[in-house]
């Protein structure tokens, strides 16, 4: 969305800028419209009609006629949100053969017609959120075949009977979350068993009966989230087969019983993958809980109130992934890892009491590839050799946010192929003669962001050749200087370095003329100065940050070598825009397709143009005895 | 408000051999109406949808249909729909400001819809003879399988 | 409503025609205001503080804060209909001490602060209809204890749930009506318990179950229309006692099972009064139908498609009222009406056959004084001496809109305390020697209107002396002439006479000369010329109507009489505005107050003026030799 | 729509020994918040009603609470309320247009609300950074009937 032009239909002057930005993922940006909020009653005569995509959210639109939208024959996705649209008369899209994205969110509608929807070709999106429908068959379903997705949230349905044309062959995704909706009875749905595969959402409904049956077809996904009723909603889904079942809550519900063995017991008759029961409560977890969850792929308890999962579950061979966050275990080992010998993901984020290590508590999960313990409490004074002993097929650690680890050798023993490693925001100390990661060659992305690292120790990334990513953001250095040293000898592979607020006031002449292959460098919020281009081996198709830096002045040499694909962010500097500064205001005007933040981008000297973009300020200069003279 | 509000002529159908459009000829609002299915109307009930915005309240409603062929009113034909004691809709009794919605079957009083060109005014009046809704229906009837 | 100032703030000039007008019953006029649908997005500073009716509906007033209607303090009832009202905020109604009554129909409410109704000292009427409540606890309860009457129709509302400070001190009348309310608890509606004498009106909603004894206080009225279970809602309400039951239904309502005596058994553990079951269908109507229903006062079988009540009904005694119009007798003698001895209204209006009223059908309803056969084909060769016999009491009878009546002697016989009779459009063949009305000496209302009457039949209202009312209108007088006849020489308390629409073209000096206490008189869609004052014993306080006539000129003499609360209409007449009217000009202007519709009371001549009111022309004229010079 | 949009001052308790009132610092629009009986916040459970209309989707939301006391923050407390795989309230997810009702108790964190002069500051935040809703919250508390 941040992409579109504020309903202004002159966009060359982003354009450039756009197209080459790293991080707006656009799609035809001359095509691309925003007009949200801006107190519009009718279409603007200036969209072109190659406009396909729309926001137009937040107008004023009460009625929609067939001559509305008659000018934007290309539209793709039409954006209509809390337009006041009370009324669609017939043939409102009927030039929009094109549109597959339809959202009318927080329109009252007082009437639709039978050919409101006639003209697109394969309408797929219609978003129909919050719009006062309470029945069903208040929708038209002409011309509604070729849909894939029906939101109808936050709306008064009470009954699920649908229409006997209701579109059924390309339908995967159909929303019914917080409307009124009771019962659902096998004649209510019956329509939907001609679908396979589709995702039905039902949550915040006080679902209080489901007639058994009534789902026998192939889902993908059921959402019964905030249903109080738990073993009614099992019962009527006997025999059914599907991905997954959500079946969490949420705070502030009313009516949550205990989930007890017998709660899941209907379990036993649904074949399902994957099961989300996150916010419910537990009453005497014990490995009766798990008799109708052995065939489960996926289970998420997150904040589910345990502290512990008993031991002895057994037949639990098919979980591969345990979502355990938001609980309070003390200790690693209560979660009796053993259990779920097939274990590739797990998760144990966010616990809410000091969660101890312990030793070889998760050793028996050797197929074991993602584990999160971040944000847990964790301190550990020796850490991870041990306590993550065993993991042979890890691939992602995250052990970030957490309090405080002691590193005395290697982090990790066993874990040879591990990819990722966030240790962000927790404290590290480290105290080996050799590198803490040398023996992970494998290394992809390290994040050591506001770890409190001693940046000093010169053998840190030792046997890191394999490293991508790595971020020291938030990290201090020596002096505030980052030496020609030897920290990023071995890191050949590097092509991101993050050293954003690292009270940065210098950089050596070389210090990354070891990282061939760098292409993002983040030096942004540190204090730097100089706008430094020689400390890179190469300028090409690189992006360097030094947005909120000290930067006054950039000298042309080191402008003339940012040729290419460069992106330079300069914005938040004190940047002089008197003809001391000509190299970089001449250069800058040149190349604003380089330039990311350009509104950001601002002057503030001389005082009196203090604050003006880069962009529009317009020099004079020549050299004279006395000096230079500004024509501003 | 002002009576030279001209509304959109909207289309009820388009086919083959039927074609019926209304514009209202209220000069307050326009009228929301559409039929399901256009070939329904040969046989003699069929689905339609209605809404208005009351800008009177219905104790008393009134429907006058007025069948025109080349400008000459040829049938006039006039309902009660609600009086006091006998209210045969749901909606009688609504006041100003509120929403009326239909969406169901009609079953047309007559036997078949007239075939040819004529224009048919519909006009609904409450208790104080204001106008409810009000609404010039154009139809090219040349249906012929009954 | 009618009398609501379009919200321009200067009412002087029409404030005494409305004053003296007959038919408007206006309250404070100049405290009234309306502002409908003038597109307002405030209040207009213009309104005086003094404003206590204020009609602002169809206005865009998004958001109610404290400071919105700050200024009227003097507000007794507001208006807020359609006014796109999302938020009303706290306070929003401080100010306004004395509102008593707050409609805010057609609203989509988002929020309603704790204290948004806070600040009227006793708030009587609430409306909410269309709000898009869907719970009551939305509404916040606060200062609402005076409420007497809550409009809570055309909502979401689910659950009866009533909010444990919900107002039930003052409350009278709480209406329901069309949300998605299925089943009633005791517990629900158990705060009701503590009001008497309430109306509840639960029409439209799928009422599917009452726990019995729900209702179990006093109410006055229960209004369940349209609901399919009859038997399950006279379960919910045994033991209760109630002044009006409503049962009806509608056309278009799904699920209508006949009635049977056993839908209605459930009535005999019921105290009610007065029973509706309008457009229900009987089936088999035999005597066993009236077992539970002989405590009735009062029974209304409206279009139940009934063509015969059956002989024999025992125990009817308490029956004062049977209302049986809209369906489809025979004969008058079909309902068998003496099983209702007690009888003191019968209505069978709009019966769908051709009534035949035979002989005596009703002799045995002594008590009856309201008697109804309106509408209902009524064609009878002599009446209705006999066919009408034996109504000792009868008070009004309305055999309007039937076909024909032939008269041969009195009209009616037994009836002698009639004081209304009504035969409008019913043509009447009139075939006596001395007046058919003759024995009516306390007939005080007379419709003849459109009753194709002969007119030049000199005793025709011979006996009337009580007459206060006539009704003459559309029929025609011998060559479009009102003689100076004997026709009402006998009506010496006829106060109102209408003539409207009986192409009179003339009126005899003294027609009606002998009518003492004639005070309103129509005439207006006739063809008279003349504006003739003549023809009136007495110009004092009399309301003249000559709108739609052919007048062009009144002199001076003609108008001079017209003094003290006189109340004249000239609407629609092609008035002349040049100097030859000069009289009526000059006195229309100092009797302002005196004018009825001076919107339409226009000039046709001159030419160059056509169309103009009669009170904006100016002229200025002054004889000459040649004729009257004119200045317009 | 511009940022210097004052949006009024709402009173939600008005008594001798407790005052609060709040003011929206979103520029977008308006935030409504009330309390039933302001009596009832010396205990630590008290009903209100809260709406906003979304301008932002808030597949993520996050909370910021600041207790400024004479200019100065002395307290922040952060809480994060939807994230992927924890949505803690059933809100969590809706889009943008969506409006969002809450009407009921609420239960503080703490035990009970400081006494004295101060404003809160509270701000709801999305996965983008945008503000969902924003006001300033001036209370003076003299209550110390616990
Ligand atoms: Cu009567």
């Amino acid at each position: 969305r941040k992409h579109f032009q504020s309903c202004s239909f002159f966009m060359s002057s982003l354009q450039g800028f756009l197209k080459t930005s790293l991080r707006i993922n656009f799609v035809a940006v001359n095509k691309s419209y925003n007009c949200e909020g801006l107190g519009l009653t009718k279409i603007p005569e200036e969209l072109p009609v190659t406009t396909e995509i729309l926001d137009f959210s937040f107008n004023v639109l009460p009625s929609l006629e067939n001559s509305t939208f008659s000018e934007l024959k290309s539209l793709l996705l039409l954006d209509l949100t809390r337009c006041q649209i009370n009324w669609v008369y017939d043939g409102a899209f009927h030039s929009n053969r094109q549109l597959k994205t339809l959202v009318l969110t927080g329109n009252l509608l007082m009437f639709l017609s039978d050919t409101a929807f006639v003209g697109p070709q394969s309408l797929k999106q219609l978003v129909l959120t919050q719009t006062g429908i309470a029945s069903m068959f208040f929708i038209p379903m002409t011309n509604l075949d070729s849909l894939d997705t029906l939101i109808l949230g936050n709306n008064h349905i009470s009954s699920l009977q649908l229409p006997p044309n209701f579109p059924t062959q390309n339908l995967k995704y159909l929303d019914f979350q917080m409307n009124n909706i009771k019962t659902i009875t096998a004649a209510d749905v019956s329509l939907l068993q001609k679908t396979s595969n589709i995702t039905l959402i039902f949550k915040g409904n006080d679902i209080t009966y489901i007639e058994p049956g009534a789902f026998q077809s192939n889902f993908y996904s059921l959402d019964f989230g905030g249903c109080a009723d738990i073993p009614g909603i099992l019962a009527g889904l006997q025999n059914s087969t599907g991905q997954t079942l959500w079946l969490g809550t949420f705070h502030g519900m009313e009516k949550e019983p205990f989930i007890t063995p017998d709660v899941l017991q209907g379990l036993c008759n649904i074949s399902v993958k994957d099961l989300y029961l996150q916010l419910r409560h537990f009453k005497n977890l014990n490995t009766d809980m798990f008799h109708c969850l052995t065939r489960l792929r996926k289970l998420d308890l997150t904040q589910t109130h345990i502290n512990m999962l008993p031991a002895g579950i057994s037949g639990m061979r098919s979980l591969e992934e345990l979502v355990l966050n938001a609980n309070s275990f003390e200790h690693l080992c209560n979660i009796n890892s053993a259990s779920f010998p097939s274990l590739i993901h797990l998760h144990i984020k966010g616990n809410s009491e000091l969660l101890q290590l312990g030793s070889g508590c998760l050793e028996k999960l050797a197929k074991l590839q993602h584990l999160d313990l971040s944000k847990s409490y964790i301190k550990s004074f020796d850490c991870c050799k041990e306590a993550l002993s065993g993991l042979s097929s890890l691939r992602q650690l995250n052990l970030s946010h957490n309090i405080k680890l002691h590193l005395h050798d290697v982090f990790i023993k066993d874990s040879a192929s591990l990819e990722l490693l966030d240790l962000a925001s927790t404290a590290l100390h480290i105290n080996t003669s050799q590198g803490p990661f040398r023996n992970l060659h494998l290394l992809q992305v390290l994040n050591l962001s506001s770890s409190h690292i001693n940046t000093s120790i010169q053998h840190l990334f030792q046997g890191l050749e394999s490293l991508i990513f790595l971020d020291l953001s938030q990290n201090n250095f020596e002096l505030g200087i980052m030496q020609n040293n030897k920290l990023f000898q071995e890191l050949s592979n590097l092509e991101v370095l993050i050293l954003s607020s690292c009270e940065l006031a210098a950089i050596g002449n070389q210090a990354f003329h070891s990282l061939k292959k760098l292409r993002h460098v983040d030096l942004s919020h540190n204090k730097l100065a100089a706008f430094s281009t020689d400390a890179f081996s190469s300028l090409k198709n690189i992006y360097l940050n030094f947005a909120h830096n000290r930067i006054h002045i950039i000298p042309h040499d080191k402008l003339a070598p940012l040729a290419g694909h460069c992106i330079i962010n300069l914005s938040y500097n004190p940047l002089n825009c008197t003809c001391s500064n000509i190299d970089l205001i001449t250069w800058y005007k040149q190349n604003l397709d380089k330039i990311e933040d350009p509104k950001e981008t601002r002057c503030s000297e001389p005082k009196w143009h203090s604050g003006a973009q880069l962009a529009t300020v317009s020099l004079s200069c020549g050299i004279t005895t006395g000096g230079i003279i500004a024509v501003v | 408000i002002s009576a030279s509000t001209e509304w959109p002529t909207h289309t009820v159908c388009k086919e083959d051999n039927l074609e019926i459009y209304y514009k209202s000829c209220d000069p307050r609002q326009d009228f929301a109406f559409s039929i399901d299915r256009c070939s329904d109307i040969a046989t003699h009930t069929f689905n339609i949808r209605a809404a208005i915005l009351l800008r009177h309240s219905i104790k008393e409603l009134y429907a006058k249909l007025n069948l025109i062929i080349n400008g000459k009113t040829v049938l006039t034909y006039s309902e009660t729909l609600c009086e006091p004691g006998l209210s045969k809709l749901i909606f009688c009794g609504k006041k100003k400001g509120e929403h009326l919605y239909y969406e169901g079957p009609v079953t047309l009083g007559i036997k078949e819809i007239p075939q040819g060109d004529y224009v048919v005014s519909a006009e609904l009046t409450n208790e104080d003879h204001d106008t409810v809704a009000c609404a010039y229906v154009t139809v090219k009837n040349y249906l012929d399988d009954y």
